[in-house]
C-alpha cells in the first residue's frame, strides 16, 4: 500500500495518473448531478410546510457538507506535507482552498436565498449561517497567507499550518457560536435543518451530495495538476513533458 | 394540466421561483467557474513554461 | 576540485551529502557536498547571490535543504535537533544584537539562551573584543564594528563546537579582524570547527581557511 | 528555566526602553471606548446594554493592534534566528515571549479596565466578573495572536493579514467574556468562566507549539 501511494505522490504520475481519470470522474459527477436535480426539482413533492421552497436545500445542504469537508480535507494534506513532506499533499492541500470557499460562499447565498421565504429577511444571525460566515474568514486566511507569502514552499507550509491551527479551531468556534445563538434565540426562528426526510426528498439529496463530491476531486485533480507543474517548473519530468508537446 | 401549463407551473415554483431558481443559477455560476478556471490557468502555466523553456535553450544559459 | 580529505579517525563534525537550494524559482545550487571536520576552518567562497548565506543557514538547521541532507558527527541531523543547537553558534548578517540593550544585557541574554557558558565572564569577552568600556552604554550609540564585536563576543561566552559565520570581517577594521584571527585559531586548535563566507579572500596571520567554492561543490 | 525568566525580562526591559511605546494599546483601548457612546447615544439603558461587547471589542482590537511588536524587532535585527538556534525548546521561548506581550499590553488592560467601566456605565456589580473575564481571556489573546504573528512575522505589511487571520480565532473569547459580563447582575456565569479558563489552558499548551512550527516556517 505504502509503495503504492509514495509512487502516486511522485509528482510526474500523478500528472499523469490524474489526467487520466479526471475526465471520467466528471462525467459521473454530471450524471449523478443530472439525477439529483431531476429527483429533487421535478419528482420530490412539495414539503407540506415550506412548499417549493425547500427545493433549495439540494444546493444548500451538500455545499454546506462540502465546505466542512473540504476544510478537513485541506487540513489533513497539509499536516501530511508538513509531517512527511510530501509536496504534493502540499500542491492539494493549496489547491482545495479555493473550492472549499467557492462552497462556503454558496452555502452562504443559498441560505440567505432560503432564509427569505421562511424567516421575510436574507440574513438571520442563526448558528449554522454564523458559523459558515466565519468558515469563509478562516478560508480566506488560509488563501491570503498563500498569496501573501512570495516563495512557494515557504508559503505551502505556512498556509498549511494556519489550516491546520483553524481545523482545530473550527469546533470551538461552532460550539460558541451555538452557545451564543441559543442564548440569543429569536423567538420564532425555525430550525434551518431539512424538514423530515422523505425518502423521495433524500434520495436526491444523497445524489447531489455524491455529485458535489466528485466535483471537488475532478476539480481538485485539474489544479494539483497545475499546482505540480508550476511547483516542478525545473524539474527533469517537465522539461522532457513540454519538450515532447511542442516540438521545436 | 397541459404541457406548456405544468412546464409554466413547474418554473414557478409555487410562488418561489426567484428564491429557488437564483440559488440554482447562482450554483451553477460557481461551480462553472470552478471547473473552467483550472482549465485556462492550466493551458496559460504549459504555455508559458514552453516558452520559459524554449527562451533558456536559445540564450543557453548555463 | 578533487576532495583532499585529511582522514580523520572520527566522522567529520558537519557533512552535507549532495545539497541543493533554491530561492522561488531559481536554484540557487545544486548537489553540493561538503565536509567540516574538528581543527579547520572553512570558507566559502562564490559570487553575490549564489546562495552563500542560503548554504549556512541550510547548514545550522535555519532552513530546510530543496534535497540532499546533513549529518552530524556520522548521524542524520533531524532538523530543529536541540542536540546539535547546543553545538552550533550561528552570526549572520544581522548578528542578534539588541540596539535597545547595552552590550552586557545582550550577552546576558545570549548565555542563558546558549546553554553551555565557557566560563569566560561578559567582561573579559567584551574586553578581549576592544569594546570592555562600553559595557554600559546602549548598543545603539556604538558603531558598526562595534556592535559585529559585541555579536562576535557571543562566541567567547558560549561553548560550541561549530561556529558559523555570515560575513564576520565586513565591518572590523583591521585590529577587529586580527582579534578574530586569534579567536578562531584558539577555537580550531581546542578541536572546534567553523565555517565562513566572505566575499573576497582575507589575509588572516594565523588561520588559513580551506576555501570551498559553492557553485563548483566541494 | 532561565531562558524563559531571560527571555521575559529582556522583553519587559525592551518595553521599559519605550515606555512610550508601550502605552499605546491602553490609550488605542480607551479612544475606541470612548468613540462609541459618541457614535450612539449616551443614555445609561443603551450604554448598559452594549457596554460588555464595546469593552472587550476594545480589548481585542488592542491586543490585536499590539501583537506585530511580539516578533517583528526580533525578525528585524536576527535575534529570531539566535532563538530558533538555540538548543531551548523554542516553545518555551514563545511562551515567555506571549507573557512578556501580556505584561506589557494585557495587564494594562485589566488594571484600567474599573476607571473605563464607569466611562461605559458598566453596574460596578458586574465590575468583578468583568475583571475576571479580563484576567483569563486577555493571555488567551497573546496566545492565539502569538501564532497569528508568528505566521505573518516574514512579511512586511502584514498586519491586516494578521487581522484576517486572528480575529476569528478570537470569537469563542469574545462570545464568552462578553456574554459573561452582560449577565454579571443576576444571572450565573460560572458556566462562561468555566469555558474562558478552558480556552485559556487550551491555548497555553498549544498555542506555542504551532507558533514554534510558524516560526520556523516563517524564517525559513
Amino acid at each position: 500500500m505504502w509503495a503504492f501511494l509514495h509512487r502516486f505522490a511522485s509528482p510526474p504520475h500523478f500528472y499523469r495518473r490524474a489526467g487520466a481519470i479526471a475526465p471520467w470522474l466528471g462525467w459521473i459527477c454530471l450524471g449523478l448531478m443530472a439525477a439529483g436535480l431531476y429527483g429533487g426539482l421535478v419528482v420530490a413533492p412539495p414539503d407540506y410546510q415550506q412548499g417549493e421552497s425547500y427545493r433549495i436545500i439540494f444546493v444548500h445542504v451538500p455545499s454546506a457538507w462540502m465546505s466542512m469537508f473540504v476544510y478537513v480535507v485541506m487540513a489533513g494534506a497539509s499536516a501530511i506535507a508538513l509531517i512527511w513532506r510530501i509536496k504534493l499533499a502540499e500542491v492539494i492541500a493549496i489547491e482545495s482552498a479555493p473550492v472549499g470557499a467557492s462552497f462556503t460562499f454558496l452555502a452562504l447565498v443559498t441560505g440567505s436565498l432560503w432564509g427569505k421565504p421562511m424567516w421575510g429577511t436574507y440574513w438571520v444571525w442563526d448558528a449554522r449561517l454564523t458559523s459558515e460566515l466565519i468558515l469563509l474568514f478562516l478560508y480566506f486566511g488560509v488563501m491570503g497567507l498563500y498569496a501573501a507569502i512570495e516563495d512557494r514552499r515557504t508559503a505551502g507550509r505556512a498556509a498549511g499550518l494556519f489550516a491546520i491551527v483553524g481545523v482545530v479551531n473550527i469546533p470551538i468556534i461552532h460550539y460558541s457560536v451555538e452557545w451564543w445563538h441559543t442564548l440569543h434565540q429569536g423567538p420564532t426562528v425555525t430550525k434551518l435543518s431539512a424538514p423530515s426526510i422523505h425518502v423521495s426528498m433524500l434520495v436526491p439529496l444523497l445524489l447531489m451530495a455524491v455529485s458535489f463530491k466528485l466535483f471537488y476531486v475532478t476539480v481538485l485533480l485539474h489544479r494539483a495538476r497545475c499546482g505540480v507543474l508550476e511547483r516542478g517548473r525545473n524539474a527533469g519530468w517537465v522539461r522532457s513533458l513540454l519538450a515532447r508537446t511542442e516540438p521545436e | 394540466m397541459t404541457m406548456t401549463e405544468s412546464l409554466v407551473d413547474f418554473f414557478r415554483m409555487g410562488g418561489y421561483a426567484f428564491y429557488v431558481w437564483w440559488s440554482y443559477v447562482v450554483v451553477t455560476v460557481v461551480l462553472a467557474l470552478n471547473f473552467v478556471l483550472p482549465m485556462l490557468r492550466h493551458r496559460r502555466v504549459r504555455r508559458d513554461l514552453a516558452q520559459e523553456l524554449r527562451f533558456a535553450d536559445r540564450c543557453d544559459e548555463p | 576540485m578533487p576532495q583532499t580529505e585529511l582522514h580523520r579517525d572520527r566522522n567529520p563534525l558537519l557533512e552535507a551529502v549532495d545539497l541543493s537550494c533554491s530561492r522561488g524559482h531559481r536554484t540557487l545550487f545544486e548537489n553540493l557536498a561538503l565536509q567540516v571536520s574538528g581543527g579547520e576552518v572553512v570558507q566559502i567562497l562564490g559570487a553575490n547571490g549564489s546562495g552563500k548565506t542560503t548554504l549556512l543557514r541550510v547548514l545550522c538547521g535555519l532552513q530546510p535543504p530543496a534535497a540532499g541532507s546533513l549529518r552530524w558527527r556520522g548521524r542524520d541531523m533531524s532538523p530543529g535537533a536541540p542536540e546539535v543547537y547546543a553545538e552550533v553558534q550561528f552570526i549572520g548578517h544581522a548578528g542578534g544584537v539588541k540596539l535597545d540593550l547595552t552590550p552586557r544585557e545582550n550577552l546576558d541574554v545570549a548565555i542563558a539562551l546558549g546553554g553551555r557558558p565557557t566560563g569566560t565572564t561578559v567582561a573579559t569577552a567584551l574586553a578581549r573584543l576592544g569594546i570592555g568600556k562600553f559595557g554600559r552604554r546602549p548598543v545603539r550609540t556604538l558603531s558598526a564594528g562595534q556592535r559585529q564585536r559585541v555579536a562576535l563576543a557571543r562566541l567567547l561566552t558560549c561553548a560550541s563546537l561549530l561556529w558559523v559565520l555570515d560575513e564576520p570581517f565586513t565591518a572590523l577594521d583591521a585590529d577587529g579582524v586580527s582579534i578574530v584571527d586569534a579567536m578562531l585559531y584558539e577555537h580550531i586548535r581546542a578541536g572546534g570547527a567553523a565555517i565562513i563566507t566572505s566575499h573576497h579572500p582575507v589575509a588572516l596571520g594565523r588561520v588559513t581557511p580551506r576555501p570551498v567554492s559553492i557553485d563548483a561543490g566541494a | 528555566m532561565n531562558a524563559f525568566i531571560a527571555i521575559v525580562r529582556r522583553d519587559l526591559l525592551l518595553a521599559m526602553r519605550h515606555r512610550a511605546e508601550a502605552a499605546n494599546p491602553l490609550l488605542f483601548f480607551v479612544i475606541v471606548v470612548a468613540l462609541v457612546p459618541l457614535g450612539l447615544n449616551p443614555r445609561r439603558e443603551t450604554l448598559e446594554l452594549i457596554a460588555p461587547g464595546v469593552f472587550w471589542i476594545g480589548a481585542l482590537l488592542a491586543t490585536l493592534l499590539s501583537l506585530e511588536r511580539m516578533f517583528r524587532s526580533d525578525f528585524d535585527d536576527g535575534s529570531l534566528e539566535l532563538m530558533l538556534i538555540s538548543p531551548q525548546p523554542l516553545p518555551l521561548i514563545v511562551l515567555a515571549k506571549i507573557l512578556a506581550h501580556w505584561l506589557v499590553t494585557g495587564l494594562p488592560l485589566v488594571l484600567a479596565a474599573p476607571p473605563i467601566a464607569l466611562l461605559l456605565g458598566l453596574p460596578t456589580s458586574s465590575l468583578a466578573v468583568l475583571l475576571t473575564t479580563l484576567v483569563l481571556g486577555t493571555p488567551t489573546l497573546s496566545a492565539v495572536g502569538a501564532i497569528g504573528v508568528a505566521l505573518t512575522v516574514g512579511l512586511r505589511r502584514g498586519g491586516m493579514l494578521l487581522s484576517l487571520l486572528v480575529l476569528p480565532l478570537y470569537i469563542p473569547v469574545l462570545i464568552f467574556a462578553a456574554s459573561a459580563v452582560s449577565a454579571a447582575d443576576g444571572l450565573p456565569v460560572t458556566g462562561q468562566l468555566y469555558l474562558l479558563g478552558a480556552l485559556a489552558v487550551l491555548s497555553f499548551t498549544l498555542a506555542p507549539l504551532a507558533a514554534a512550527a510558524a516560526l520556523r516556517i516563517s524564517v525559513s
